[in-house]
């Protein structure tokens, strides 16, 4: 008897604001589209530092024969100095920071060439001699860079030490402000649903105050009287939740699957798999902020 | 039944209280009549009890409890000792008579059956048999009031509290609806109930309590309206 | 001033007319009482005048303007000419007793300086001069009917209708607001008061029109509220 | 005396639903940003298609020594064969569709090589011989590019025609494709807008109906009833487009203007004048959202 009188109640008070409903619905959906494309953004972040960081490595270039760096006035780099440099990496002082050294030949730097260049027309005219030799060292910690730089830069053969991080850096910038633009976004539109579904509870309650007063003159609890308003607030802050990750999952389908995955093979993307995992965080979120604007008004206008 | 201890009520600072120094005690099973001005502090009288109001000064004692301790999770099951009726009946528009009546025995969680009973029963009692399904709107006001004791009495309250009960309705209706009160008195409900109608009060000969500007001026058995004027 | 022809009003498909074939002629400066039981179709009637409902069949004439062709844009004029008065008062809480009744010239656009020297003068006619800066709630329900009929009149309308202005009122401060009505009346102001106050209806001894189940059963110059009985 | 009227209306009206005022303001904020940044986005593709479809020309590559393309087993395209290219470019047939021909020789291939990639190691190695001939055709109606590939291509001489245009395409692609992401997301909110306006008013008229009821018994004109309703509405979507403009503003500013125009100069960005142009578009559409609730809401909740 309860039970079926509580859910005709809250059958009444979603039908009778049934546009207030909706917008509920719609601003919990967008706003937690956002906080689903942060968290996102945030993972392909986390992916592609695992990834790459792992990767990435110290580039030190070694003198080509026509070189204008005066470090590099000594022409080519001799096999004899590739080999010193090769020892002072593989040094008790240096061993502990790196993992392993390996020499790219000019064949193999002009196999990488082609390999990003080579449906270009001019690339096809670049010769293995144009190319130029270089030591890749990986390191056992990525962040101590410097260490390494420090001992090798100016040494005799060596052009330019480069650590491939830096190249990495602007396009981390770029998600990482995307990032704060979605998360910016989504704290706006978090602000805007808790104070609809506050609203929302508190239209609910005027609409009904002539009921709610006389359930309270026949001496119903105030758990019993409050809870409809809850309920109604919590199923549409529900609804917004998984509309949202509906919106993320077709998202991510169609823009990243199906289309950047597809064109751009070397980056490794968030999935359909990571949505379902954001999802229940964004149920959850949808949940506590209908709780929390219950409260808040439910304390100020349907009080015994 | 219901101790008022020297209650005063001052709505807002500054303002003359709306009851001042109230010292009453209305027994199990009376029937009584507050009779006053319009602003003498009848509905303020009621409010207490109901504990809609706490008072600024003394103590109110309702069915033995001080309302004063009472903390607030419990004052529902207070008002589920007390049943109300108002001029302008509150009843639920969108409701026909039956559920207007069986709401009072769902929200404190009554089984079905049990509504199922009580509520035709006391529609009976009240002289409504048989019109179960109309909607509020489609009874006279004396019908529609004869909802809302149904309503206040389903549950077999100790205290009824009637604030003008017969304020909106016509002589011949009021005179039904005072002998419907009288009879729910009759079996062992103290009655209190708040009226300008002389006529009504003078007709009854009950115990009547006036009250002037918020104090009591006139605690009289078998009294009538007019006698301190 | 307010001529009905044969007019009926039905409200929801099925139910029995509030208001069945009333023909009736109230000409200027006169004072009516419409009485009959709970229901009867009182209030339906005055709503009818004010066209905030349309008769179902026949016609409504208001101070000669048949209602029927009155298109909807021109019911605020036509409600200029009317005042109303309710039994719950229907004032703004949150304002005092000047604004409450300026609030009337303010709304139709008239100049400041008028609303200025009338408010007080109609404040001053109902007898609550110095009292201008109270609110609603810092009055007695008398003193509130007083500013309600002082907001109806402060435009000085052809036509004051009053729903039971005297239901939430002890007998006292009845006879008060009756006494006002009656000098408004004095003023030329034609007035139609729906009541069930047997003794203020007897004690007038103006034109009563009795309504019973919608139909127009007696009216009688100078008539008393039982005669039909 | 009416004016003040109304004002302490609309005053007492925002007052007392402050929340739902302040989420509409929210929600009308954040869908006109959307609808700002569509149209940006626009402007934007706008602004490069006139710039860049003006400056594309058909390429006409001319064959190198040393090309494996069938067409040009003559090896390197001979001065004469460049010749007869021109003569048909400028010939009666092609002269209404060509605007103007030009030759670029190796050096000035080079020259426009260095200047695109002098900054990577490599390019330094790579010499003017290595470079191609090409003839340059700019178009009267880039559209009709068909045309003059038809005539050319397979000539003696001729490696490949390659309309610039087609490289631009996947640009303008994720740039049409952000501009109908930023498009539903904008549709999505007005649609919350609206829908919070028409409460907004409604929840207003009903917490005044009370006050409403006694102006329309006094005689107040209906125009007189709703008007502060209405202005209440449009107030806050005015508020929310003036957010919506600000924000665009800054965000241009900050992301376009502060950064983007600094490392990739060969864009012509839009730029805070833009947002300007648009600013006034999302008033009227803030307004006439406003409006369109008005109607809708009012007809229903305070009729005579
Ligand atoms: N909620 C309130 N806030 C402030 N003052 C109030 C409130 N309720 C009542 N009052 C004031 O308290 C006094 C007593 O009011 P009360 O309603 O108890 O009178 P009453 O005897 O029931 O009158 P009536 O016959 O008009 O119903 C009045 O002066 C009234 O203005
Ligand atoms: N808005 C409405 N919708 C449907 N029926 C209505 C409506 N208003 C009144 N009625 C019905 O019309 C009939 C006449 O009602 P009305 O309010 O005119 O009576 P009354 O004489 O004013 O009664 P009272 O003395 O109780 O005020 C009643 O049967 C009532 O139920
Ligand atoms: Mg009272
Ligand atoms: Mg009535």
């Amino acid at each position: 008897m309860r039970l079926q009188f509580v859910l005709s109640q809250i059958g009444n008070g979603l039908r009778r604001n049934m546009a207030m409903a909706v917008s509920v619905v719609l601003v919990t959906f967008i706003s937690l589209t956002f906080v689903g494309a942060a968290v996102l953004l945030q993972m392909q972040v986390g992916n592609m530092k695992d990834e790459w960081y792992d990767r990435v490595e110290v580039s030190i270039y070694l003198c080509p024969p026509d070189s204008s760096v005066p470090a590099c006035a000594g022409g080519e780099a001799t096999e004899q100095q590739v080999e010193q440099l090769q020892d002072v990496l593989t040094s008790d002082s240096l061993s502990p920071y790196v993992e392993e050294v390996f020499l790219e030949t000019k064949e193999q730097a002009f196999e990488a060439f082609q390999e990003r260049f080579g449906d270009q027309d001019w690339a096809q005219r670049i010769t293995v001699d144009q190319m130029q030799q270089s030591l890749r060292v990986s390191l056992v910690d990525p962040e101590l860079y410097q260490v390494v730089a420090d001992e090798v830069a100016g040494r005799d053969g060596v052009e330019e030490v480069i650590d491939q991080r830096s190249i990495l850096e602007p396009l981390f910038l770029v998600l990482n402000r995307a990032t704060v633009l979605a998360a910016g976004l989504a704290a706006v539109m978090i602000v805007a649903a808790v104070l609809l579904i506050t609203t929302t509870i508190r239209l609910s309650a005027m609409s009904r105050s002539r009921e709610t007063s006389i359930m309270r003159l026949v001496g119903a609890s105030n758990f019993f009287i409050q809870l409809p308003f809850m309920l109604e607030g919590a199923i549409a802050a529900l609804l917004g939740a998984v509309l949202a990750s509906t919106g993320l999952w077709l998202g991510v389908r169609s823009i990243i699957e199906n289309w950047l995955a597809e064109s751009v093979r070397w980056v490794n993307f968030v999935n359909t798999g990571d949505v379902l995992v954001v999802a229940p965080l964004l149920v959850a979120i949808g949940i506590v902020l209908a709780a929390i604007s219950s409260l808040v008004s439910l304390s100020r206008y349907t009080k015994v | 039944m219901i101790r008022f201890k020297k209650v005063s009520k001052v709505y807002a600072r500054g303002a003359r209280p709306a009851l001042d120094q109230v010292s009453l005690e209305v027994g199990r099973g009376e029937f009584v009549f507050l009779v006053g001005a319009s602003g003498s502090g009848k509905s303020t009288f009621l409010r207490l009890v109901l504990r809609e109001e706490r008072p600024t000064h003394g103590s109110v004692f309702v069915a033995g409890r001080d309302l004063a301790n009472l903390s607030q999770w419990k004052v529902p099951q207070l008002r589920r000792q007390i049943g109300c009726v108002f001029q302008d009946f509150r009843l639920l528009h969108n409701k026909n008579v039956f559920d207007n009546v069986a709401i009072a025995l769902q929200v404190i969680g009554k089984p079905r059956h049990h509504v199922m009973t009580t509520v035709p029963e006391t529609l009976e009692m009240v002289g409504l048999a048989g019109k179960e399904k109309r909607l509020p709107h489609e009874l006279s006001g004396g019908e529609q009031q004869r909802v809302a004791i149904a309503r206040a009495f389903v549950n077999r309250p100790a205290i009824i509290l009637a604030d003008e009960p017969t304020g909106n309705l016509d002589p011949t209706t009021s005179v039904g609806i005072m002998r419907l009160l009288d009879r729910i008195n009759r079996t062992g409900t103290t009655v209190v109930m708040a009226t300008h109608d002389d006529e009504i009060v003078d007709q009854m000969r009950k115990r009547v309590v006036e009250l002037v500007d918020g104090q009591m001026v006139r605690d009289q058995d078998r009294g009538v309206y007019g006698a301190a004027r």
